[in-house]
């Protein structure tokens, strides 16, 4: 419903002719891409497509070989994760990018810690423990991922959902311009996965725009605006729920149909 | 300008003061002599393998001579074997290879006498109290080097003990000695050796310290019991920190030596040698050039001819 | 009941060392003689592991980014001759050497750190090099000679401050010794209640997430090993109060010893995972130790013997308590 | 063109120390006059370099087990004690007591691998430990005292067999030269064209991945231990060769010595990535610095900070051409 | 049209009464469990429901603290993951267990390396790299992950699918009784999920069965014969696909229909 919009205003997030090469392997090979304010934008490609690499550039996480990157209309060079995320693109990686040895709580808040109030905090910088902790549990109760007892059980003892169910929760925690999540449900139950849907409804209702990797092609359909389907490090075509069906979109991520009939 | 004749010192190791005056007054004397110095060291006490190295490097340079303090004289011999072969003249200091003949000649010092030297002082100073004495052995390490064993023994037989076997430390059985701990040669070793003997026995009053650092630190270890008036350091070295130590009662005596001299001697025998071919001459009745040994003290005691520390501080090394 | 140890153990993850360190007490108390549990001795192995403590610190912190320091001996040392020369030899009001000594050790912590980030190399090889430059730093700049303790008694008995020693039932505890505890607090509080302490942990648990979350992990290590040669000037202050004098033939085990104390703690060496406490408790088992066998007068080569198999016991008895 | 680099290096690990070693000789060649670049001087060099490489043998399958072995040059001493002491002192027949000698080594690996897997300790700690016993019993069995080459050379020639040199094109390579070249290939081997070499890899690099996927992890490191105590003890008979004697004082800094090796030689001290054949080159290149710099007549206090910065430099190069 | 062979032959691979604690955390609650030749059985439940310790104490990978587990009929209790693997259970796990170090081919063959022939092979035990250089290739491509170029790639310069593809195909290698997968899928794209799927046919035709663990619950259905549901550390309901609908399955697995119409 808010999709419409890419023709009225410019793109937030572009960048154009990404190449970036890993020794032998060209993982991105003049690739393109546009987001456009209060969308959900969907990114599908098969295994080794170079969707993370893609996303990894977007954040600062790697440096492109050659293309740029204009954020909100200017040209922008992150030479570091902090820089994309100062600028306000936060991301879920889809390794996940977490801490094994910290706890929930830590990994929740690392790097955005919060400090205690009073001089405790402007003097000695201690941290606020309690009110951490206790945000940390609504956090996640939210996100109906409270299946874990102990906030305080490291992440390395997590189960493979519940893991990415902190690095979801992490990036959902903080206001943002841009939230791009690499794969976010791959682990997640049923219930968790809806949730986790709904929530990109509302981030995207608030007017962010959301960029979102899956494989999971009813997923797409149900939930993103638009398509961008990625094949052999470049965009082949981007499409809408609307116009094309599943189908059509698998077959000309697998190349099996030309990307002609791109609207 | 490179001069025509390379002389090599290899010294025990670079951070003990009594090897580096030794390297500085080599280096002195060198650039008199117009020859060039080349400076090695072991890395630690008892290092055998870098001092080889070391003598390797100087036949590959084309030493003409090489001055060696030997960290483990028989171990090194071999090597020196190969350095004369290859028409190096070898000189000895400080230390004498065993067997001596080893080297072309040796300047050393004997550092049995040293220790008995200062053995002989505490007992005299002792007195009628020696029969009762409770003895500290501050030794180097465990491994038991040559210069510690040497120095260690000849304290017990100076002062009066019963040692068995002079290579040995340790298989004494006389009372009087509380006990032996190692210092590492510094004064954290000193100090910590000294604590832990004091409580052991804390009516502890010879201390043997087997240089003047770990005197030092044992010194700081007794003050902080206020028992340094009560006990009596020996020490051997001649640092000038040590006689300076002596001239305020910190150490009771020590045994001089005089590494810058024989580092002077060898440089020049050395001269001599590549100049004339002529060895440099033996002590009168022994088999090496003796460096000799002086006892500071402010206190003589039984007769032995002792320097005053006030003389000391003219003739110490550094 | 063992729901309740588990927990115990979970919380106070040195708690483990601890028992250690009290079944060591109580064993030496039994073998030694009464001479070793007394306020008088204990306080003695106190002073004894002052020095490797502080280094511990440093160590901990370090090693805790999944680096490692082989140049804090050489930087306590170079500190402390700093001070001495500056303040004796060359008449600088003392507090003054002090403050130099100190900025002394930032500085060369601070190269560590910049080679580390900068150059990306292993901290292994960088402190090793660094070791040897600070060595031969220090030999140059104290002309190998040694500074008397009488000489700094009238010069500048600030130096000697550490060393200096008060009456608490019975022992007797040195500035130095206070300064390590305090200096353990403090490393303490900065690891667990600051967001400081979390981003060394994490940059040592997991360099590319840290990094991904948006830490500077560069500015993390470069503060610790900074941060890290300051606490080794601190240790080489502290040395001089223990010793007296300043002696430029100091610290060459050291590295060791406090790379020891780290491990014994319960720190990884991979990095991430680990407490400054137990650091504290392995200085301490290994003080103990020491102190324990000289006291019962076992020939000294037996001494390493018996330091050894014991420093496995008693790591080998860490690991099974936390596993009950 | 930039693309074949690339592909060289990703093939050749290698290859980066290798051109930082020929970069070092280059200069040297230059510096230290025409001394340093002959084929006496380079032999010298292999010779020089020929304990520390064995035992980085020893040490580089330890490490890539994520593994460290501080007992290294312990292991080395007692075993060339025990060969000289039987042969010499109580006349065994030399090569029974060469065999018993690599026997005591393997057992010495054997004890620090049954420690690593049955009781589950850090490494470091463990072969710390051992390093004290080992060097205790070495003192205790050597009685600290040195045997001589002369008694040697008449008792039992066969423990100097390794030291024993033959001229090829003018330099001079000992036995024991070409038997620390002869172990390194014999490791490569097994590294890469083994299914142990695999397994000691996979151990290092994930330990648990590689137990689900079947590898009895702790067979893999009981035999890189059991292995690595038998090599060191070759390097013992190769220290005799080499100093003719037999030194118990031998070997302290050979720890230290042979992690640089390893680490200067690409190999991580996190276990899983590496290579043998860089701790060869590693090797050689403090070699080379080490005798360079005699060569070109540097004072010793400033060799020791020239070797320091040298190591950094070496290093910093290694990783700038594997980036470029 | 094998799943109907449980009430004829005795379990090939059953479990009974299960309990494994991680300190405060009970990841197994008393769980029963049972695998019939021939089937694919598929194990669904909410993230943390204790799916993947139920899978681990099965191969071999965690030692259960109370319950036993029975292979063929016989009680047996694996003590390591080698111990399972000799009795013929193959796992995929869900962190894959990949060395990241190692190559791709490396991977494939870890634990299992092929010798070259002849005296190359039995006295310098040399391995055959060359064939299993070739071999891996085959199997990856069979699995339609030939997407990677460069098979001495190493694995962690995988992409996330290209990673869990190695993990999948070194199960599919081998020859076993059993064949036990933990989210096989996740990572995978379209085509190759349904190539995955394909295999897990395939090898239960061949008479082999099948443990599946899934989120994806339209997968679960296509493909499973039983459905094990897991909840809160043990098995609540063994459902089949023909009897219970999909909303059916999810209600029981999240607790909001009770476990009352199991079969
Ligand atoms: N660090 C690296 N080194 C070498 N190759 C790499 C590296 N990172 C990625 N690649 C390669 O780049 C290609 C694209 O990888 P990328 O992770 O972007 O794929 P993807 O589209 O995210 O796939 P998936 O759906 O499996 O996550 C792959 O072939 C991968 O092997
Ligand atoms: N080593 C461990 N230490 C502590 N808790 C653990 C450990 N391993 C698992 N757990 C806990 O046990 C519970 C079950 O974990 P498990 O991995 O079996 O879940 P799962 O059903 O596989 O979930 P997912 O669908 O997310 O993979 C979780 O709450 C998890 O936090
Ligand atoms: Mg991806
Ligand atoms: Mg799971």
């Amino acid at each position: 419903m808010t999709g419409n919009r890419q023709s009225a205003s410019p793109p937030m997030l572009e960048a154009h002719g990404l190449v970036k090469r890993f020794g032998r392997v060209t993982a991105l090979d003049g690739a393109d891409f546009e987001l456009y304010p209060g969308e959900v934008l969907a990114v599908i490609g098969d295994n080794g497509a170079g969707k993370s690499t893609l996303i990894k550039v977007l954040s600062g996480a790697l440096v492109p070989d050659e293309g740029e990157v204009r954020f909100g209309g200017e040209p922008v060079s992150f030479r570091s994760p902090i820089e994309a995320r100062l600028a306000g693109i936060e991301t879920v990686y889809q390794d996940l990018a977490l801490s094994p040895a910290l706890d929930i709580v830590e990994n929740l808040f690392l790097g955005r810690e919060r400090r205690a109030r009073g001089i405790l905090g402007t003097v000695f910088r201690r941290l606020d423990r309690v009110g951490m902790h206790r945000e940390a549990g609504e956090r996640m109760s939210e996100l109906g991922l409270l299946t874990v007892t102990d906030l305080s059980q490291s992440v390395e003892t997590l189960s493979g959902g519940q893991r990415q169910g902190v690095a979801v929760a992490r990036a959902a925690v903080f206001g943002s311009r841009v939230i791009i999540m690499d794969e976010p449900t791959a682990a997640l139950g049923v219930s968790e996965t809806n949730r986790v849907l709904e929530l990109i409804r509302t981030v995207r209702d608030r007017g962010t725009p959301i960029v979102l990797v899956s494989h999971n092609m009813p997923q797409v359909w149900e939930i993103a605006d638009r398509i961008h389907v990625h094949r052999l490090g470049r965009r082949v075509a981007v499409i809408r729920p609307g116009t094309h069906s599943m189908t059509d979109g698998v077959a000309i991520m697998t190349g099996a149909m030309g990307p002609g009939e791109r609207h | 300008a490179r001069s025509e004749t390379t002389v090599g010192l290899i010294t025990k190791s670079n951070t003990n003061p009594f090897f580096v005056k030794m390297r500085e007054g080599a280096e002195v004397t060198a650039k008199e002599l117009g020859l060039e110095l080349r400076t090695f060291s072991g890395r630690y006490d008892g290092d055998n393998d870098t001092q080889v190295q070391a003598i390797e490097n100087l036949i590959a340079v084309g030493a003409t001579a090489i001055l060696i303090t030997a960290n483990d004289p028989q171990a090194i011999v071999p090597a020196v074997q190969r350095a004369r072969e290859a028409g190096v003249l070898v000189i000895a200091i400080d230390t004498p290879l065993d067997p001596m003949d080893a080297a072309d000649a040796t300047i050393a010092t004997d550092n049995f006498k040293a220790g008995e030297l200062i053995g002989r002082w505490a007992a005299a100073t002792l007195g009628e109290r020696t029969a009762d004495a409770r003895i500290a052995m501050l030794n180097l390490n465990p491994n038991a080097i040559t210069v510690d064993v040497a120095r260690d023994q000849g304290f017990l037989r100076g002062f009066g003990i019963e040692i068995h076997d002079p290579n040995v430390v340790g298989d004494e059985t006389d009372p009087r000695i509380v006990g032996h701990d190692v210092t590492q040669g510094a004064e954290e070793g000193g100090r910590r050796a000294m604590e832990n003997l004091l409580q052991r026995d804390p009516s502890i009053n010879v201390v043997y310290t087997v240089n003047e650092p770990s005197a030092a630190g044992a010194f700081e270890a007794l003050k902080a019991v206020g028992r340094e008036h009560a006990v009596t350091i020996v020490s051997v070295d001649g640092g000038c920190a040590g006689v300076a130590d002596v001239r305020d009662g910190v150490i009771g005596a020590t045994a001089m030596q005089f590494p810058v001299q024989m580092a002077v001697l060898g440089v020049r025998a050395a001269a001599e040698w590549s100049r004339t071919g002529a060895m440099p001459e033996p002590s009168p009745g022994l088999a090496f050039y003796d460096t000799g040994v002086e006892l500071i003290t402010d206190r003589p005691a039984g007769g032995i001819p002792v320097t005053s520390s006030t003389d000391g501080l003219t003739k110490c090394w550094g | 009941m063992l729901e309740l140890i588990h927990r115990f153990f979970h919380r106070n993850p040195t708690a483990a060392p601890g028992i250690v360190l009290l079944v060591a007490v109580a064993i030496f108390s039994a073998v030694a003689g009464d001479r070793f549990f007394q306020p008088f001795n204990l306080s003695l192995v106190l002073q004894q592991v002052t020095i490797i403590g502080l280094l511990g610190v440093a160590q901990t912190l370090i090693i805790l980014t999944a680096g490692i320091d082989l140049s804090v001996g050489a930087i306590m040392v170079l500190a402390s001759v700093v001070m001495g020369r500056l303040a004796v030899d060359f008449g600088w009001p003392p507090a003054a050497a002090v403050a130099l000594g100190l900025a002394v050790g930032a500085a060369c912590g601070t190269v560590n750190g910049v080679i580390v980030t900068r150059l990306r190399l292993p901290p292994f090889i960088v402190t090793l090099g660094t070791w040897n430059v600070f060595l031969a730093l220090n030999l140059w700049y104290s002309r190998s000679q040694t500074i008397r303790s009488q000489d700094i008694e009238s010069a500048a008995p600030l130096l000697q401050w550490t060393g200096r020693s008060m009456e608490l039932l019975g022992a007797r505890v040195t500035v130095g010794s206070l300064l390590m505890v305090l200096l353990f607090g403090v490393a303490w509080y900065a690891l667990n209640w600051s967001a400081w302490g979390k981003h060394v942990y994490a940059t040592g648990d997991n360099p590319q997430a840290a990094q991904l979350v948006g830490i500077r992990t560069n500015r993390v290590l470069l503060s610790v090993y900074a941060v890290g040669g300051v606490i080794c000037a601190v240790a080489g202050w502290a040395l001089i109060g223990r010793i007296g004098s300043v002696s430029p033939q100091a610290g060459l085990t050291a590295n060791l010893d406090s790379i020891t104390a780290v491990v014994i703690g319960g720190t990884s060496l991979f990095g991430g995972r680990g407490s400054v406490v137990g650091t504290l408790i392995g200085a301490l088992i290994v003080g103990i130790l020491r102190n324990g066998l000289a006291l019962t007068g076992v020939d000294v080569l037996w001494q390493e013997f018996a330091v050894g198999l014991l420093i496995i016991i008693a790591v080998a008895l860490d690991q099974w308590i936390r596993r009950i």
